[in-house]
């Protein structure tokens, strides 16, 4: 399986009926095709929407239904749309139980950086900042490594996005989350050692007892 | 309110001047109004939006065309000449959070002074800021933002300037139509007044200085 | 004429094209009596209506269009509804072009006070503070004297609904203005004398030059 | 979402919660709710809300049945049991600015902190208040305001939660379904899923807990 399968898979497993959720693009996005059996939740687009549906057939899209990247997508039955003031009021309100977002790098405490590279790449934060600060959960969709070198690291080299921890990075290794403070092993890929995961991992992580594998 | 063609409403704006522009990648930006300030060469304008589009497309026309000395956005990422003319010096670009963005119009359109926002609280985004704490919680304090113009984009709008927004591209015209001096609206069909319940008008008609024509 | 009328032309005079106005409880309700012809104005309702229009016609009302007295009342082709967050955007944010409110006493700077008589009568500010603070334009329509008493002061005793001071007092004697903060005597009412104005008043009057009269 | 009879919706509420309510002077009021508390009997309220309505009207029967302990609110003027109450010290009754008491509200819905207004400044609303400069003008730091419930009145409500609120009574109704722990509607009817067209809704159905069944 390829490593953003396992990713959204894993991820996927987190959603419950009722959730209020919103995808980062790049990795997270893939999550909403993986949604469990029987679960129902609410897809957020930051740019206004409420009920974001598949990308429509040929021949039945419209300018004005986009996602955040300006891309044709559908409304489900129930969906519902706001302006910008709205959309941030439900991420930084809370009212968001669930973010996906992609990451560069994370902290031993759980703290991520994922909206510049200085000198390099400069895209801006977009949304990302009032979601990690905002939503009641924020989980870290990323490949464990970049080129080779850990992206969990004892401190970030780039500028953090929020100094609220995240509460769970999935990786194509590894479920990883924050307890206290510290990186913990929850989870591993199947077929992944736990040395394998610790070379891979800058950071300290806590590992106890027996880590089951990653349900996906 | 008054009824104008593409090329006075353009004509209105001098160089130099901010203009809040809306849409979100594109979409709901006043497609007609860019196009036509491009074709009058306005210079040195600075651009308050969501993100800058990307090239060919809404603001990025402004970009391409060299006409934007300062952007406030939230995201350039997806126009790469943006990114170019910041790391070149040749645009100034202040990057903020989109909800703190958002706020800080909305702010100015509502008469406050500003917002407490915990987003961007120890991060780069707090350089120069106040961090105020309330009940034991660190916020920043956020301005309030205004601008010369603000550059609406509606679905519908009627012949006295009450305007309706279609699905996302709502997003910041509605916020932005209270927030500028002078306000000048694009429509993609304007109708009768009296046409468009009152419940689905979004923005008042009191709000705005300017329609432009339809060809 | 009836003081309340007097009072109630002479504003509607102030009245141009295109204005969105608030209007007050009281005599300043009285105003959209008046509006002149030809003129064409937008009245705003503070509990979320703009293009209020009259009391409907019986078997026409309905309990969810109202004025902020709970009262019914039509909408004109064009209105429109919104929440109280931005129908006070609107007031606060200068969007209001002109208020009429009644007034307790005003003091020789144009401050108003207006929403309580300290132990007496503590009806609340209601949307009084706002409107004072953040529209364009501020006329106080209220009787000259209470009981004998004149109620245009050195100072007010009452609290305060905002120091930015009113632009124009109208009562059924004169209207009076504060051009760098100094109360001053613009019109009179017909009939009325110059003399009979500065007996009912308590703040200092500046009188210059010949006082015309108002056009009712 | 759960949609549950008004009984069961009112007995969720305890003695001593604090309430935002909708309504201005009882229009938009979820009628219905407030009828069951007042039959249940609650105790020692918190009110939030604009006003106090009038004696045997939405929040008037809390206030005749003395179930109320303290009420924030703009204005009480049309509610004398409301004012004898205070007078008496039967009720602590905090007045705010219309304007500020739903920017605290909003604040509170949407994770601000506060809002900087320039109303009050110099007036005994400014009492016990921080004033901020910015720019040279001052404004009152008002803070956020949440309840532990919300009772929303809408006119449309589909089986999911989506809200459509008619003409003027709307007016707090939205604004206070952002700002509770717990969201309960009743709506004058309840259509089902998808009927409400999007940019018709105002409150979105994730926002709501609880949804009272109609007769």
């Amino acid at each position: 399986m390829e490593a953003q399968t396992i990713i959204a898979k894993r991820i996927a497993r987190e959603l419950q009926s009722g959730m209020l959720v919103n995808l980062g693009i790049g990795i997270p996005t893939l999550v909403a095709s993986y949604v469990p059996d029987g679960i129902d939740v609410y897809f957020q687009s930051e740019n206004g929407l409420i009920g974001t549906g598949p990308i429509p057939e040929d021949g039945t899209m419209h300018p004005t239904l986009t996602d955040a990247g300006g891309r044709p997508v559908s409304a489900l039955p129930g969906a519902c749309t706001f302006d910008s003031a709205m959309s941030f009021g439900l991420i930084r309100g809370g009212h968001v139980d669930m973010t996906v977002l992609g990451g560069l790098q994370v902290d031993a405490q759980g703290r991520l950086a994922n909206w510049m590279i200085p000198g390099k790449m400069v895209p801006g934060m977009g949304g990302a900042m009032d979601l990690v600060t905002g939503a009641k959960r924020v989980i870290v969709a990323m490949q464990h490594t970049a080129k080779g070198k850990p992206k969990i690291l004892d401190q970030c080299t780039l500028p953090l996005t929020s100094v609220r921890p995240v509460d769970l990075v999935v990786t194509e290794l590894a479920v990883i989350g924050f307890p206290e403070g510290q990186a913990t092993l929850l989870e591993k890929a199947p077929g992944v050692s736990i040395e394998d995961i610790v070379n891979a991992t800058e950071a300290r992580l806590a590992v106890s007892g027996t880590i089951p594998d990653m349900p996906i | 309110m008054k009824t104008i063609p593409v090329e006075r409403a353009a004509a209105l704006i001098p160089d130099g001047a901010s203009l809040m522009i809306g849409g979100f990648m594109g979409i709901g930006t006043p497609e007609r109004l860019i196009d036509e300030l491009v074709r009058q060469g306005k210079r040195n304008l600075t651009v308050i939006a969501n993100d800058t589009a990307a090239p060919g497309r809404g603001i990025g026309k402004l970009i391409s065309a060299g006409m934007v000395g300062r952007t406030i956005a939230s995201h350039i990422g997806l126009n790469p000449e943006t990114q170019q003319q910041m790391l070149a010096g040749k645009m100034a670009v202040d990057l903020v959070p989109q909800g703190t963005l958002i706020e800080r119009i909305r702010a100015g359109g509502h008469g406050l002074g500003g917002v407490l926002t915990p987003t961007g609280v120890g991060t780069v985004v707090e350089e120069g800021k106040r961090r105020i704490d309330v009940d034991g919680k660190s916020y920043l304090l956020e301005t309030a933002l205004r601008a010369d113009f603000a550059l609406v984009n509606a679905f519908l709008a009627d012949y006295r300037g009450n305007l309706y927004y279609a699905l996302t591209a709502r997003n910041f015209n509605p916020v932005i139509a209270m927030a500028a001096d002078t306000v000048i609206v694009t429509a993609d069909n304007i109708v009768p007044v009296g046409v468009i319940a009152p419940d689905h008008v979004v923005t008042p008609a009191a709000l705005i200085d300017y329609l432009v024509t339809n060809p």
